[in-house]
């Protein structure tokens, strides 16, 4: 019989020390200076969306170093794109990235395509560019409601949520599915627009603009917001040259870059699509970007229903489920509402793929965390890792 | 003041009454709150659950009560245990100099206000004790920014108060009621609106509320300093949030909004009206703004919210000496 | 000083902005769509794609269109289709039509393969199952109790005239 | 092909590339792709760092002939995507210089291919598995079987070669005569 235990009157508590870090914590925990707290962000965590986790040292409130730790939603895409045919493939892509899965949906199509030197009727490369400009749009809007959530105005999602509501409406017209959506053929797209398609893209456009206004009142000019993120996690054009990050972060950066434009594909040579650059590098820059691209997604709408012909949406002789792609190599990038998504796909001329390589914005943009985070507090690295758009999925693939 | 017999079992109705306000009260902001964010997010909120989901709250205690008691690994268990309870208790005895109505006081002490800010210092004890105790990382930074945003804020909260008391020349609750008039110009309200402003930016800052609700900031430390307490010790936790809500709310419409003076008839219900906006407003900015950043939330205290106060209480001095 | 103090006070103006914006949608109609009582539209209901069934047959609506060509489970990427050909070498029908749909991806390949356009997507967007075993569906089953339901489909288009009961 | 492609591919082979490719851009959507041995690696990624090049992904795949780790680069500036591919013919150990000091984004598309393919980056800071378990059991998933290999040579799989130099023995079967043997045995 001991003496009474203050600390533990019940002795139910464990034994000190007996819990053991995992491999990634060990591996963190090496290069740690004693005395700093590691903390384990994730993977659940409700501003990592979904299952990331970062491992980092703090000291206080500072971050001295930050590891994001992949795998946890790892579904080995690239595995399965050997065992299929491309065609069974297809439907995958939107399960890559379940926010923007057109895009996906288009590196894939359009790698396929450009390999076999499959024809694309004209209207179908309009449906297409109509169909990838919602998908941005409702992508940026889905992550504009989650980057205010990350910054505690909880609020903004469920007005975001009204608009993809609407945008899920009409994708759901030409695709069937919400989410998910799987678009594209190879050599044109599944279906073409009916008449209530077009009428509520007419009506979105209008719609979203005014809402925009809204968004700026709420979000965008709070002083709050913007003192949370003004001149916090500047990314300059070094820092993503190294990193090879692409898409919003990049243009934030200064760089006139954007795969429609620089490499066109599609008929986005003909739509004149403005891409605006000209922000700050830093967090409010990159939310600057995404809203203006909102609204350049929609101007490109406007002039691709305007000017969408008359026509075919599938090629006469599309190719069958068991299709085999001819032996040879390629690389085909689109630019996704995250950057450049990428397909390099190798073919032996066999059933299914040798090699299928996908290329995720996210993944390249992730791995700047850990040195745009270092020195930065607790607070504006969850605004850092806001900024810089994650999904999960398509980092993991 | 001798504390007889009538005054202890005046004292003992208080606190039963004030533990069914506090009860009823963390029913009632539960569903408004709920409400209210589900109109605002344009969605119905609470709904199923009885008519227009009335008894959602009523509920949702239940099943905290109901809930088991999880402890983590290696905690120090008498703070554990006592963190929520703290946080509880010492909220009872702030309510009782409130002069909710006229001679509708639970104990009218003198010096009323001096005791509700003595005993608003165990909130953060047990803020501390609650993080430090869990064992866990989170809870510890919770604990951290809990400590010192509670000092800071208690800072120009006394300094906005003051001014009142300045004018008024009392410390007691009932007499800064009494030179309120009934009519809302002659509130203090208009005297001093700077302290007005500067009370009700420490309010929020003071019971943790967005958007400075930095302790336990959601999206960074996922609940702060009861990142570990489930079930009967989250639900004190929520209730003293709740009743220290309404307290600061009381304090805010006996100081400035004439307390229990209103137009037509005095009564305990311009109390509870006044009282009820300013939770309302609470709740409305929650679910409008962001949160702000933990240096910016001391820096608006130490930088703005401070020598504001000190500015105005020292305004209020030469006035009040000037002008008997 | 005099900057900072105009630009906190600008700030506090921008609040005061997004509090009115939040107060007008406070008392403005909800979005919500209360789903036992109220349901989507029609017209939005019928773009859905939901599990498979097989349309009606041209001749009699209760016999299906299939011929057993096994084109749908070939092109099929998650294995979810089992068609099983009649014995008799006569008869094209099939003797049974398993579809797995907790397999399904609702990608459409069998759909768009299917060369006598046996196969379409139903809309039972409300579709529910509380195991596993009820979600492998039994078209042949389902094509003759929907055919015993509505003998006559009342509007023109075949199967998109059956929005969703359930 | 552009003046500015010819540069660079002059550039690539001065730095000591085994066999410069002239991919056609609409088919295979590259305009410039060589084979480089392991050593010369770092050097030409430090040439198209300061040419203002980006590394888009390393893409890994396994041949008969070995492991082939292909670097995708962009650049921003003028948008000029080709391929940098080194042979790792040690199948046993197969090893390359990581690039990481010079593209600092290099470090998790290495580890991705260590976890794939077991292809082992030296000089990368932390390579461990980054996607896949670190207990994952058996071979890296992306290895084929002996039988299931093919032969980027004998499939002529990077199209048409600008230039070969003398020692390599992996020509597309349908150019450069005067590189030996066409395609290995």
């Amino acid at each position: 019989m001991t003496g009474f235990n203050f600390i533990n009157p019940f002795g139910v508590s464990d034994e000190p020390g007996t819990y053991l870090g995992d491999f990634y914590t060990d591996n963190f925990e090496k290069k740690a200076t004693a005395g700093n707290v590691i903390l384990n962000l994730g993977p659940q965590h409700p501003s990592t969306h979904g299952v990331l986790r970062v491992l980092v040292e703090l000291y206080g409130e500072y971050v001295l170093r930050a590891e994001p730790v992949l795998g946890y939603l790892h579904r080995m895409q690239e595995k399965m794109g050997e065992v299929k045919t491309p065609y069974q493939y297809l439907p995958n892509m939107g399960r890559v990235d379940y926010l923007n899965p057109i895009a996906w949906n288009w590196a894939f199509a359009g790698a396929v395509e450009t390999l076999a030197g499959i024809e694309v009727p004209e209207r179908a490369e309009y449906l297409r560019v109509i169909a990838a400009e919602l998908n941005r749009v409702s992508s940026h809007l889905l992550w504009w409601g989650a980057f205010v959530m990350d910054l505690g105005g909880v609020t903004p999602i469920l007005y975001a949520f009204e608009e993809r509501e609407k945008l899920n409406d009409i994708t759901q017209i030409v695709t069937g599915s919400r989410l998910t959506l799987n678009y594209f053929r190879f050599g044109g797209v599944g279906q073409d627009g009916d008449a209530r398609f077009f009428k509520l893209i007419e009506e979105f456009i209008p719609y979203m603009r005014e809402r925009l206004k809204m968004y700026t009142g709420l979000v965008t000019d709070n002083v709050i917001f913007r003192r949370r993120l003004e001149g916090v996690g500047p990314m300059d054009e070094s820092l993503c040259l190294r990193y090879g990050a692409t898409g919003p972060i990049l243009r934030a950066a200064g760089v006139n870059y954007d795969t429609r434009l620089a490499i066109p594909y599609g008929v986005y040579d003909r739509l004149e699509c403005p891409v605006p650059t000209g922000q700050p590098n830093d967090c409010f820059g990159r939310y600057m970007i995404r809203l203006l691209e909102i609204e350049a997604s929609l101007t490109i709408l406007e002039r691709a229903l305007a000017s969408i012909p008359e026509g075919p949406t599938l090629v006469a002789k599309a190719p069958k489920p068991t299709y085999k792609l001819p032996a040879g190599e390629v690389y085909f990038a689109v630019e996704g509402a995250r950057g450049q998504v990428g397909c390099h796909i190798v073919s032996d001329g066999g059933k299914t793929p040798y090699r299928v390589k996908l290329r995720a914005p996210g993944f390249s943009n992730l791995s700047l965390f850990a040195e745009a985070a270092q020195g930065t507090i607790l607070a504006d690295a969850i605004a850092i890792l806001g900024s810089l758009d994650l999904v999960i999925p398509e980092v993991d693939r | 003041m001798d504390l007889s017999l009538v005054t202890f079992a005046q004292i003992l109705v208080a606190v039963l009454a004030i533990i069914g306000l506090m009860v009823a009260n963390a029913v009632v902001m539960v569903y408004v709150e709920r409400k209210a964010a589900g109109f605002i997010q344009r969605r119905p909120g609470p709904y199923e659950v009885g008519p227009w989901g009335t008894i959602q709250a009523i509920c949702d205690s239940m099943k905290l009560l109901a809930k088991q008691i999880f402890v983590p690994a290696n905690v120090d268990w008498v703070l554990f245990f006592l963190a929520p309870v703290l946080a509880f208790f010492p909220v009872l005895l702030l309510f009782l100099p409130i002069p909710f109505g006229p001679y509708l006081t639970g104990l009218a002490v003198p010096d009323g206000i001096v005791l509700i800010l003595a005993f608003a210092g165990f909130g953060v004890l047990s803020n501390l004790f609650a993080g430090w105790a869990s064992n866990n990382k989170y809870g510890l930074l919770g604990a951290a920014r809990a400590v010192s945003q509670s000092v800071a804020y208690e800072i120009p909260l006394i300094l906005a108060l003051l001014a009142i008391i300045f004018q008024t020349g009392s410390l007691s609750l009932t007499e800064i009621v009494e030179a309120q008039g009934s009519y809302p110009w002659q509130w203090n309200i208009l005297v001093q609106p700077l302290a007005f402003f500067i009370y009700l930016v420490s309010l929020v800052g003071e019971t943790n509320r967005a958007p400075f609700d930095l302790p336990e900031a959601e999206s960074e430390l996922t609940a702060g300093f009861h990142t570990e307490y489930s079930g009967m010790g989250f639900a004190l936790f929520f209730l003293s949030e709740y009743a220290n809500m309404l307290l600061v709310s009381f304090v805010c419409a006996t100081f400035f909004l004439g307390g229990y003076k209103g137009p037509f008839l005095d009564g305990i219900w311009w109390t509870f009206i006044k009282a009820y906006l300013i939770m309302f407003f609470i709740v409305w900015i929650r679910w409008t703004f962001p949160r702000v950043r933990f240096d910016q939330l001391l820096n608006i205290n130490w930088k703005w919210l401070l020598p504001l106060g000190l500015i105005n209480l020292w305004i209020t001095a030469i006035i009040v000496k000037l002008l008997p | 000083m005099i900057r900072a103090i105009w630009d906190n006070l600008k700030g506090l103006y921008s609040l005061l902005v997004g509090m009115k914006i939040t107060l007008i949608f406070l008392f403005s109609p909800q979005k919500t769509v209360h789903y036992p009582r109220k349901t989507v539209e029609r017209e939005n209901l019928i773009t859905y794609r939901g599990p498979l069934e097989l349309t009606r047959g041209k001749t009699d609506p209760a016999v299906t269109r299939c011929i057993s060509c096994q084109m749908c489970v070939k092109a099929c990427p998650g294995h979810c289709l089992t068609v099983v050909k009649n014995p008799e070498k006569s008869v094209k029908a099939p003797i049974e039509w398993k579809y797995d749909f907790t397999l399904c991806c609702l990608c459409g390949a069998c759909v768009e393969t299917c060369p006598t356009s046996a196969l379409a997507f139903s809309h039972r967007i409300y579709l529910v199952a509380r195991t596993r075993e009820e979600l492998i569906f039994d078209l042949l089953a389902d094509l003759k109790a929907r055919v015993e339901e509505t003998p006559v489909l009342p509007g023109e288009e075949g199967a998109s005239a059956e929005a969703a009961q359930g | 092909m552009s003046d500015a492609t010819r540069a660079l591919s002059e550039g690539v082979k001065d730095l000591g590339a085994l066999a410069v490719y002239r991919p056609d851009f609409g088919k295979q959507g590259l305009r410039l792709s060589a084979f480089l041995p392991g050593e010369a690696l770092s050097r030409a990624a430090q040439f198209l760092r300061e040419k203002g090049f980006t590394l888009l992904d390393v893409s890994t795949a396994e041949f008969q002939e070995g492991f082939l780790v292909t670097y995708h680069f962009d650049s921003f500036a003028e948008p000029c995507r080709l391929a940098l591919r080194v042979l790792l013919e040690d199948k046993a150990k197969p090893t390359v210089p990581s690039v990481y000091p010079i593209f600092q984004g290099a470090e998790w598309h290495e580890r991705e291919s260590y976890d794939f393919f077991g292809v082992i980056f030296e000089g990368n800071p932390n390579l461990v598995p980054l996607l896949l378990p670190h207990d994952l059991p058996g071979p890296p998933p992306l290895r084929k079987k002996p039988d299931a290999l093919a032969s980027f040579a004998a499939l002529g799989l990077f199209g048409e070669a600008e230039w070969i130099s003398p020692g390599w023995p992996y020509a597309p079967a349908a150019a450069a005569p005067d590189a030996g043997e066409g395609a290995p045995q």
